[in-house]
């Protein structure tokens, strides 16, 4: 089976300085992969490489078995990727239903109606403040707008940084159980998160990053269990 | 390959400078072409240019033809500085007609035209300030300062039995000169100035100065500003509004155009003031007559008269010089400007030539005013009083 | 073109230069140290030529003044009241990021305009304040005396620049640079930003205002049409942009190169086939508008441009 | 009290409609392109001169040939943006700024080159105004003018909130990484910007020359209480622009008013210091504008 996205030898970074080197990482359909990693580790910069925000020095890109390197973002959404950054993910003065539907504009579903049914069926919360600028909304709801605007492009691929940052751990939970409808939904997730251990454990997939090198791959299950990963990474003795 | 032609193109010009004639004598054109005054420039290029032109026509300068060379201050004291310092270092003219407005004409003035010894004239320059610069002799003008025409217009509206007028003018030198003398000078007489406000230049709405000027409800609005400026607009809009009907104006309102927009029936009853000449001023028809001629469009704008005849008379110096020795200019402006003499007009330079020659004694009465330069070179003038006939302006009475 | 003309050309050229220098010095330690775009130069400048002005001159029944104070005194004067002024403003805006504190400058020039033309009894508005002095201005006349400022303008020069320089190099001009360069690690370092700035301000437009009183000394004679925006606020910008901000030599040299281009411009569009003659001034205005789009894409370090790297935040 | 309107709020709002047409771009390029745009009152000049032209060659009301100066201001703010302002978009945008006073100089002296600088009127002659109600007195041009103004606001409202265009503006405004981030076409975005800023500084130039007369300086001496208008109405905001361009006429003209006795409460000499007070007063107090906008 091949990967829906695989990325070889990818080199990038600002200003000539490179923050990843030669990062390997394959995703696989349906699959729900996590990378995690210590600050600075690239990791958000290997997101954005992919989603063609930070300018590739080195290496490539392939989605679906088609070649992407060198793409830009605006022609990326409409092959089936997005994207939910970190921060300032929503646009605040827009109304909920106003940045839903611009997460329609790169890539216009032949069903706008019945993709926003979906989205809102996947987040019931939003659908009383549809009409209230997503500014004034919590953290963790923000992040609902932002993962439904996402979504709005019916993509393959969903690229998340951090999800659950700044969230408090009711809400994480929420964003995790979401992450696995989204995926039942035949959507394929690759996601930065610093939970690690909570991510893991949804994940299908774990890939450590140190030091903008890969450091470790394997099973969610697997890379929890491991020795120098819980060491380095997870906090001391397994869970 | 660029740079080539960079250098080609630099060359071309520097020869072209080249190009004049040895015997060919320059004039300084200093105008306050960009900048706060730009929109009258164009006519009085025109009329700069008109008289160079009638010299050429008519025998040319000295030996030579004259070639006018332009200096902008860009209404600015920095470049009226550096502009005159050209034309005296660069261009190395003999005399120099201009600026415009007081500001740049005394900077400049004094930081390039009197240390070099270079005499400037200007058209336009009314500040009172001109007349105590340590000038050397140097500095002439040939308009009377704003003291004079300020008090002339207070008599004149006095003896039209107007005693409780409105009056507002534009916030700059010419405004503010003639502005402040004639409040001074009619209340001096007994008239009682109901309201007085100072107005901003280019802005598009004058209703709330007009509706403070009219509330108090004097005779007649007195407008101190420009018609192609905010004089038009004031006197349009307080028309429009029904809050004046007789206004009095200087020679900055006294324009054609003011009669083309309002329209010579809402005048009907208005006055101007303007600097003339002594007796009924052929002369000034004659320019005007030459200059539509030439340019095709009306004459009767501000300033058009004074920058001919500042041009004409810096000319008529050169050739009473005899060369373009700066040390003899002032000399020969004082002798061509001042009676006696020959009385010689606008457009008449080959009987001046001529009389020059011949070694007879000339004296310059132009469109505006006949310009006898006092010790301080500055004039005495006369000022008309007008009123709108059909489409033009006539002249009713002469007040010295 | 006598040899003495170009001489005094050139020294008229480098009086006018000198000054801008010391505007485009001021401008640097304000933008190229501090990172403030002030955009209201113009203004500065003007209430540091009026009060250097005011305070010179002789006594006068139309404006206020009368002093008669030795000319040092009335440039320190300058100083002082440009500052104070430039205080007022910062007070208000410095926190704010730039085009706030562009538009703001912008404003504050217009109402010191709006104050110089209106309130006569302070400035004798548009009239204008005749019999400026000028500094050993009984010594020598005529052409001759243009050489004693030359040294009086280019002595402030030099001196501004020693300033500016050790300005530059001091504990405080580093501290000054973090900031310009990333505001948020140098407030995160304990730096108080808006205070640092503050004093940048304040001592940018001290340094306007002795510009301004050099030039009403020079001119002998101040209206407002001594402080046309244009020539005071936009020549210093494309002077300190093709310098390159953040040098002090730069800032110098900037000032001179460009003053000659815009002054000998002139030279050349006179020359112009006749038709255009007349209106060969706009395109001298036209052209230094393209000089400074091409200084600001392809020449963008300046002349001389700032040693160190600037790291950029972004 | 009819005095007040007639000479007081009616001019106020004629030239409130003018600087809310002309402030609307300045919010919006604030908004989405982040930067001053220095150059936005001599925009207005070129679109002004564009219908000029067009009267010389077709003599119809002004208002008729209005494509004409919106079809000039449109070329020449594309073609700036396109060789001045997107070279330097990757740099702080403080150089945008400079660039941009420099376009204005180049804006303005061509407009002197094509047009000369003199002073030239689209309509001549006295235009007596409308008298409603026997005291109420409204020029054709003021009235029309305000309704232009009204519907203009109207439809950049609808267009703003419905169209996908104009909420991709306010997306690019709100966000613009995000939109980045949700494959909007940024550069489209800014070009539609440049259009329907351009369009309106061409209407309000046109309306500030009708109403007195095209000079080389008209726009450039509209720019700052156009600033106000923006800052007002909070950067970003274009609705909040026409709000804050009406808000700042008014306060213009009716700060002359004899509000506390005989006397003018602001000298008229110092009308256009008004515009900054306000500005400034705002950027003390809040800095965010009336409406919300972005604190920059």
């Amino acid at each position: 089976m091949s990967a829906l996205l695989s990325v070889k030898g990818l080199v990038a970074g600002y200003g000539g300085v490179p923050i990843i080197e030669g990062i390997n990482l394959d995703v696989q359909d349906h699959e729900i992969s996590v990378i995690i990693g210590p600050n600075g580790a690239g990791k958000s910069t290997l997101l954005k490489t992919i989603f063609a925000l930070t300018a590739r020095s080195e290496g490539g890109i392939d989605f679906a078995g088609k070649d992407i390197t060198g793409l830009k973002t605006a022609e990326l959404v409409p092959l089936g990727i997005s994207m939910v950054p970190q921060s300032r993910n929503v646009f605040p003065t827009l109304t909920v239903d106003e940045n839903l539907d611009v997460g329609t504009y790169a890539a216009p579903p032949k069903d706008k109606e019945a993709v926003r049914e979906s989205v809102l069926a996947l987040f019931p919360d939003l659908r009383d403040k549809l009409g209230q600028p997503a500014g004034e909304l919590s953290g963790g709801q923000r992040q609902m707008v932002a993962m439904g605007r996402a979504l709005m492009s019916e993509p393959k691929l969903l690229l998340l940084d951090e999800p659950t940052a700044g969230l408090s751990p009711a809400y994480l939970e929420i964003i995790f159980d979401l992450l696995l409808d989204i995926r039942k939904r035949g959507v394929t997730i690759l996601m930065v998160e610093q939970n690690a251990k909570q991510a893991l454990r949804i994940a299908d997939n774990g890939h450590v990053l140190v030091s903008g090198k890969n450091f470790i791959s394997g099973a969610g299950e697997a890379l929890l269990n491991d020795d120098a990963v819980r060491r380095s990474f997870l906090g001391g003795a397994a869970a | 390959m660029k740079k080539t032609t960079y250098a080609l193109a630099v060359a071309a010009l520097l020869a072209s400078s080249a190009a004049t004639l040895a015997a060919d004598t320059k004039i300084g054109l200093l105008m306050d072409i960009t900048g706060p005054i730009a929109s009258f420039i164009p006519p009085l290029q025109n009329a700069a240019n008109l008289a160079v032109s009638h010299v050429n026509d008519q025998g040319g300068l000295l030996d030579g033809q004259a070639v006018a060379v332009y200096g902008d201050t860009t209404g600015s004291s920095q470049g009226a500085v550096d502009a005159a310092g050209k034309l005296i270092n660069i261009e190395n003219v003999p005399i120099i007609m201009g600026a415009l407005m007081s500001g740049t004409t005394i900077a400049s003035a004094e930081a390039a035209a009197i240390p070099a010894g270079v005499v400037q004239i200007s058209p336009t320059a009314t500040s009172p300030a001109m007349t105590g610069i340590k000038d050397n002799d140097l500095l002439y003008r040939i308009v009377p300062s704003d003291n004079f025409q300020g008090e002339v217009l207070a008599k004149m509206v006095m003896d039209e039995g107007l005693t409780k007028v409105a009056v507002t003018f534009v916030n700059n030198d010419y405004g503010v000169g003639i502005g402040g003398t004639f409040v001074e000078a009619y209340k001096a007489l007994g008239g009682e100035v109901v309201a007085e406000v100072k107005h901003e230049e280019k802005k598009n709405s004058y209703r709330s100065e007009l509706a403070t000027l009219s509330k108090a409800g004097g005779d007649a609005l007195v407008v101190i500003a420009y018609a192609g400026d905010s004089g038009g607009k004031i006197v349009k809009q307080a028309i429009e509004g029904g809050l004046f009907t007789k206004f009095v104006g200087t020679d900055g309102l006294r324009d054609e155009a003011l009669i083309a927009d309002i329209g010579a029936e809402a005048l009907a009853t208005s006055f101007f003031s303007a600097p003339t000449s002594p007796a009924d001023n052929p002369n000034q028809a004659k320019l005007h007559e030459l200059y539509t001629a030439a340019y095709s469009e009306p004459a009767d704008k501000p300033f058009v008269d004074q920058t001919y005849d500042a041009t004409f008379l810096a000319l008529l110096a050169i050739e009473q010089a005899g060369s373009a020795d700066r040390a003899k200019m002032a000399e020969a402006l004082r002798a061509i400007a001042s009676a006696p003499g020959e009385k010689v007009g606008p457009g008449e330079w080959e009987k001046a030539k001529a009389l020059i020659k011949d070694g007879k004694d000339i004296d310059y009465d132009g469109a505006g005013g006949s310009y006898d330069f006092d010790e301080n070179g500055d004039v005495a003038g006369f000022i008309g009083k007008f009123v709108v006939d059909g489409t033009v302006y006539k002249q009713i009475a002469i007040v010295e | 073109m006598e040899m003495t003309g170009l001489l005094f050309y050139l020294v008229s050229v480098l009086i006018a230069g000198g000054i801008y220098a010391v505007l485009c010095l001021a401008l640097n330690v304000q933008w190229g140290m501090g990172g403030l775009f002030n955009a209201g130069i113009a203004g500065f400048f003007a209430v540091g030529a009026y009060a250097s002005a005011i305070v010179t001159t002789a006594v006068s029944s139309k404006h206020l003044g009368g002093f008669g104070l030795p000319i040092p005194v009335g440039l320190l004067a300058a100083m002082i009241v440009a500052g104070v002024t430039g205080w007022v403003v910062a007070k208000i805006c410095v926190r704010l990021k730039s085009d706030y504190l562009a538009m703001a400058s912008v404003g504050i020039a217009e109402i010191l305009r709006l104050v110089i033309v209106n309130e006569s009894w302070l400035t004798n508005g548009s009239l204008g304040i005749a019999g400026v002095p000028r500094p050993f201005g009984d010594l020598v006349h005529g052409r001759e005396a243009d050489l004693l400022y030359l040294a009086v303008v280019w002595f402030c020069v030099l001196s501004v620049y020693i300033l500016c320089q050790r300005l530059y190099l001091s504990p405080w001009g580093r501290t000054l640079r973090a900031i310009r360069d990333n505001e948020d690690s140098a407030r995160a370092a304990g730096k108080d930003v808006d205070w640092f700035r503050l004093q940048t301000f304040v001592i940018g437009c001290a340094i306007m205002g002795l510009a301004g009183g050099l030039s009403a000394h020079y001119f002998k004679f101040l209206s407002p049409s001594a402080t046309e925006p244009l020539l005071v606020t936009f020549l210093v910008w494309v002077m300190l942009m093709a310098g390159g901000s953040g040098n002090n030599r730069g800032a110098i040299v900037g000032a001179l190169v460009i003053w000659f281009i815009w002054s000998a411009t002139e030279i050349f569009t006179s020359r112009l086939p006749p038709e255009w003659v007349t209106r060969s001034s706009y395109i001298r205005m036209l052209l230094v508008g393209l000089l400074l789009q091409f200084v600001l894409q392809k020449f963008r370090s300046g002349l001389l441009p700032e040693k160190s790297p600037k790291i950029r935040s972004d | 009290m009819i005095d007040f309107i007639n000479l007081y709020l009616v001019p106020g709002l004629t030239i409130g409609s003018v600087y809310a047409l002309g402030a609307v771009g300045i919010s919006m390029i604030f908004g989405i392109l982040r930067f001053a745009h220095f150059a936005h009152g001599d925009l207005m000049t070129i679109g002004g001169y564009g219908v000029l032209t067009a009267v010389w060659f077709i003599p119809v009301h002004p208002l008729l040939l209005l494509p004409f100066g919106i079809a000039l201001a449109i070329v020449s703010a594309l073609a700036v943006d396109q060789f001045f302002y997107k070279p330097l978009r990757k740099l702080p945008t403080i150089y945008t700024v400079i660039a941009s006073f420099g376009v204005a100089l180049i804006f303005r002296s061509l407009a002197q080159l094509f047009w000369s600088s003199g002073n030239q009127v689209f309509i001549s002659g006295v235009r007596m105004p409308v008298v409603l109600f026997d005291t109420f007195r409204i020029s054709e041009l003021h009235m029309q003018v305000i309704i232009l103004t009204l519907i203009i606001a109207i439809a950049l409202h609808f267009f703003l909130t419905r169209s996908k265009l104009g909420r991709a503006m306010r997306a690019v405004s709100d966000e613009p990484e995000l939109a980045a981030v949700a494959g909007l076409d940024t550069e489209r975005v800014i070009r539609w910007t440049w259009v329907i800023g351009a369009s309106m500084a061409a209407t309000a130039g046109v309306f500030a020359g009708m109403d007195t007369s095209m000079h080389p300086n008209l726009g450039w001496n509209l720019l700052l209480a156009m600033f106000a208008a923006a800052v007002l109405g909070g950067i970003g905001k274009p609705m909040g622009a026409i709000a804050g361009g009406l808000i700042i006429g008014i306060a213009e003209e009716t700060a002359t008013f004899t509000w506390l006795s005989d006397e003018p409460l602001i000298s008229p000499s110092y009308k256009s210091a008004v515009a900054f007070f306000i500005m400034v007063a705002l950027l003390l107090f809040r800095p965010q504008g009336l409406f919300k906008g972005r604190l920059l």
